[in-house]
């Protein structure tokens, strides 16, 4: 008995830790996590933004129609990006949250797409990720379902899927380098394969996200930016055609996933 | 009062909260302890029982640190701490390594149960102390976090 | 300006499980700004909770509280749609008491 | 001068034949469904397919030009071209073409002139675990990182290492410091698409990642007896 025990320490001084059971006390971490999640006290922040009434034109955000009619905002996030008549072209949720602020609350353009995104830590959270957060948020539980029978969605995925397999830039990465095989882990983040169902499903109803590196929720247009900062491409433009592409072909990949966001990961 | 702290207390509609709840004696702060400057500063885990006005604690099983043995990020560990101890009256949690070790200290009042939990920031990978205070005496468990960097790295 | 915190009180069997979500930044006043200097220290110190005009927590919180705090406390007693009170003050004396019911 | 590296590229077929699934690892096929898809489906009426021009158009519409990111950083190199079809299509590259690529990477290898080839460890494994270095976010001519662990085990203590690429933990240990291996070591880090023209690691000499004298440093982590890699 006590030669096993001995032999038990000794292999545990050899071995310090397996792969698995790293992945194991990950996992063990990510459900700790999950039981608080501060995205939340944004989503009521962008609550009462959505109420108030702003800008210049002093109205709500409540007649607003995401996608399934005017002052709908459940489910919303399931079934976005798709195309707008009214603009002739496709939206995803955040350029959809702009265009209302400006049709509906007069505000510019310009001001809305200046610095969309806080800064690390040292920065309040900008309207824009409340109002994103709040919308989002209402989106839990619906069942991922992006239109693709109008031509211009399905040009969008098409275009999205091209650029998912573009590689560029000093390090010649495309996002498929890391998106694209099953079980790669960068440092001990595993990586989702949009070839794979499970894998888009997961990845596509988790973002956006509160990161606890940053002390900040992010929404998906961050989530492209970063990845392009982390790629070595240029900086990506907020609300760019390409981000809505990739986010429409990422939202097609993930279809019947269950929304489940803002979620909260490292 | 500073403009700042009126403000907030207007901004968040609360004035009338706290005015009741002064003059109903429902925030009565002599119940709760005031911040403990020493015991926040103190760099280990004896200056910090000092300043808490113990001297040395003694180890105990019946202290139970809910935590992960990874972290995949410092900046947000999640640190749960139950005693067994009967008249259990403070329960602190304590990172070796921190710069300052003491990150949280909460008081067992009566009717509370003796089991909290927190999330509390690592600097590096690190013991994690759980000082708990029993009818006058300071009694400890320790679980080891490892921190990792993670990510793409910048 | 502070922003409300979510707290949600829970009756389970004889005892109530509180869980509260502060916004705060809990700057450790180690950090510097891109310009070098360091970021003064600006944190929640103490966490104070009622039941009933109750005292059923006192907390001090120092830097290492992790930005946007969670905290987790269970009391005795409790009864669906009475009121928990949290308030918390930081080192610069802002303050904030929010109110949840009782579930 | 093809003659003078075919060894090297021997020795990396004998070194890595066991591991080449891990190793080499392309995205997988696109799924069959897709493959399957009825035409109308793919294309709704009016829907129409994007050319690789439009493609580049658009991107370039999308994002922003800065002086340590320029947007012609979106102007594909016959190699990121033809890895970027190979990995849409899920069909190798052809022969001809992948010896190509490959035989004008390993003749970009630019070798120590001073013929030393180890530097400093220590130094190496600070560069391994650095992740900085030519983003938009970063200044031109900021030091960057090799960001080792990213992708590699290395030295077996740091357990948050990734998996993309294979484990190097003991590499100098296993392999000794016969010239071949270094001079291969050395090829593989300056332009690694030499042995593997659609491989995932960048090339860290040839594109300016690092500096002569930090992949002489990264050598001494993987090669140095006194490495805590070859512990």
């Amino acid at each position: 008995m006590k030669k096993i025990f001995v032999a038990a320490i000794l292999a545990s001084l050899a071995f310090p830790l397996t792969a698995q059971d790293v992945q194991k006390q990950i996992d063990r971490y990510r459900e700790l996590l999950a039981d608080g999640n501060p995205a939340e006290l944004l989503e009521m922040r962008g609550e009462d933004l959505w109420k108030q009434k702003r800008g210049p034109k002093n109205a709500s955000m409540e007649a607003c129609d995401l996608g399934l009619g005017a002052g709908k905002v459940a489910g919303v996030n399931a079934v976005l990006p798709r195309y707008f008549a009214d603009v002739d072209r496709v939206m995803d949720l955040e350029s959809r949250i702009v265009h209302c602020e400006v049709t509906l609350q007069g505000f510019t353009m310009a001001e809305l797409t200046k610095r969309p995104h806080s800064l690390n830590q040292s920065e309040r959270q900008t309207d824009h990720e409340a109002l994103t957060a709040y919308v989002v948020g209402q989106s839990r539980g619906a069942k991922v379902n992006l239109p693709q029978s109008h031509p211009k969605e399905r040009e969008s995925f098409l275009r999205g899927e091209k650029m998912f397999f573009f590689k560029g830039g000093p390090y010649d990465f495309a996002c498929a380098t890391c998106h694209g095989v099953d079980g790669q882990r960068i440092r001990l983040q595993d990586l989702p394969n949009f070839q794979k169902a499970d894998n888009a499903q997961r990845a596509f109803t988790t973002w956006p996200a509160y990161r606890v590196s940053q002390g900040a929720m992010r929404t998906m247009q961050w989530r492209l930016l970063d990845c392009f900062r982390q790629q070595r491409l240029p900086e990506m433009e907020f609300l760019s055609p390409a981000s809505i592409d990739l986010i429409t072909y990422m939202g097609v990949k993930g279809k019947d996933g269950t929304m489940d966001a803002p979620a909260i990961k490292r | 009062m500073n403009i700042k702290r009126r403000q907030t207390i207007k901004a968040g509609s609360s004035l009338a909260l706290v005015a009741a709840a002064i003059s109903a004696g429902v925030l009565p702060t002599s119940a709760f302890a005031d911040w403990n400057k020493a015991a926040f500063e103190a760099k280990n885990m004896a200056d910090v029982l000092k300043a808490l006005g113990g001297a040395s604690a003694e180890k105990s099983a019946d202290i139970v640190i809910t935590a992960p043995d990874i972290a995949e990020n410092g900046a947000v560990v999640p640190v749960a701490v139950a005693s067994k101890i009967a008249g259990t009256q403070s329960i602190s949690i304590l990172v070796e390594k921190n710069p300052s070790s003491l990150a949280a200290e909460f008081d067992i009042l009566p009717g509370t149960e003796p089991n909290v939990g927190t999330r509390v920031k690592m600097g590096q990978s690190s013991n994690v102390h759980a000082v708990v205070k029993a009818g006058g005496k300071y009694y400890v468990a320790t679980k080891e976090i490892k921190v990792t960097l993670g990510g793409c790295g910048g | 300006m502070a922003d409300p915190m979510r707290i949600r009180a829970q009756q389970k069997g004889d005892v109530t499980e509180v869980r509260v979500l502060m916004a705060h930044i809990m700057e450790t006043g180690q950090r510097k700004d891109s310009a070098g200097n360091i970021v003064p220290a600006h944190h929640i110190q103490t966490v104070t909770a009622t039941w009933n005009g109750k005292p059923v927590l006192s907390a001090n919180f120092g830097p290492a509280v992790s930005q946007n705090p969670v905290m987790n406390f269970t009391f005795k007693g409790g009864a669906k749609g009475e009121k928990v009170i949290v308030t918390w003050t930081d080192n610069k004396g802002d303050t904030r008491t929010d109110e949840a019911v009782i579930s | 001068m093809k003659i003078k590296f075919l060894p090297f590229a021997a020795v990396a077929f004998v070194l890595f034949t066991g591991g080449c699934a891990t190793m080499q690892p392309g995205p997988t096929a696109v799924d069959t469904s897709r493959e399957v898809e009825s035409l109308a489906r793919r294309f709704p009426p009016g829907a129409k397919a994007p050319t690789d021009a439009e493609i580049v158009a658009l991107l370039k519409a999308s994002f922003k030009d800065s002086p340590s990111a320029k947007l012609d950083r979106l102007d594909q190199t016959p190699l990121q071209m033809a890895c970027t079809e190979a990995s849409r299509s899920g069909k190798p590259l052809d022969e001809k073409l992948r010896d190509g690529l490959q035989a004008a990477a390993l003749a970009s290898v630019k070798y120590p002139a001073d013929g030393k080839y180890l530097g400093d460890w220590k130094r190496g494994k600070a560069i391994a675990q650095n992740g900085r270095g030519l983003q938009y976010t970063d200044k031109v001519g900021d030091v960057a990182g090799g960001n080792c662990y990213a992708c590699h085990q290395i030295d077996k203590k740091e357990i948050a290492h990734g998996n993309i690429g294979p484990s190097l933990t003991g590499y100098g240990k296993l392999r000794g410091q016969t010239e071949p291996i270094v001079k291969y070591t050395w090829a593989r880090i300056w332009n690694s698409h030499s042995f593997n023209a659609c491989a995932n690691m960048p090339r860290f000499g040839d594109a300016g990642i690092l500096t002569e004298a930090q992949i002489k440093d990264v050598m001494a982590l993987l090669l140095d007896p006194e490495s805590p890699v070859n512990q």
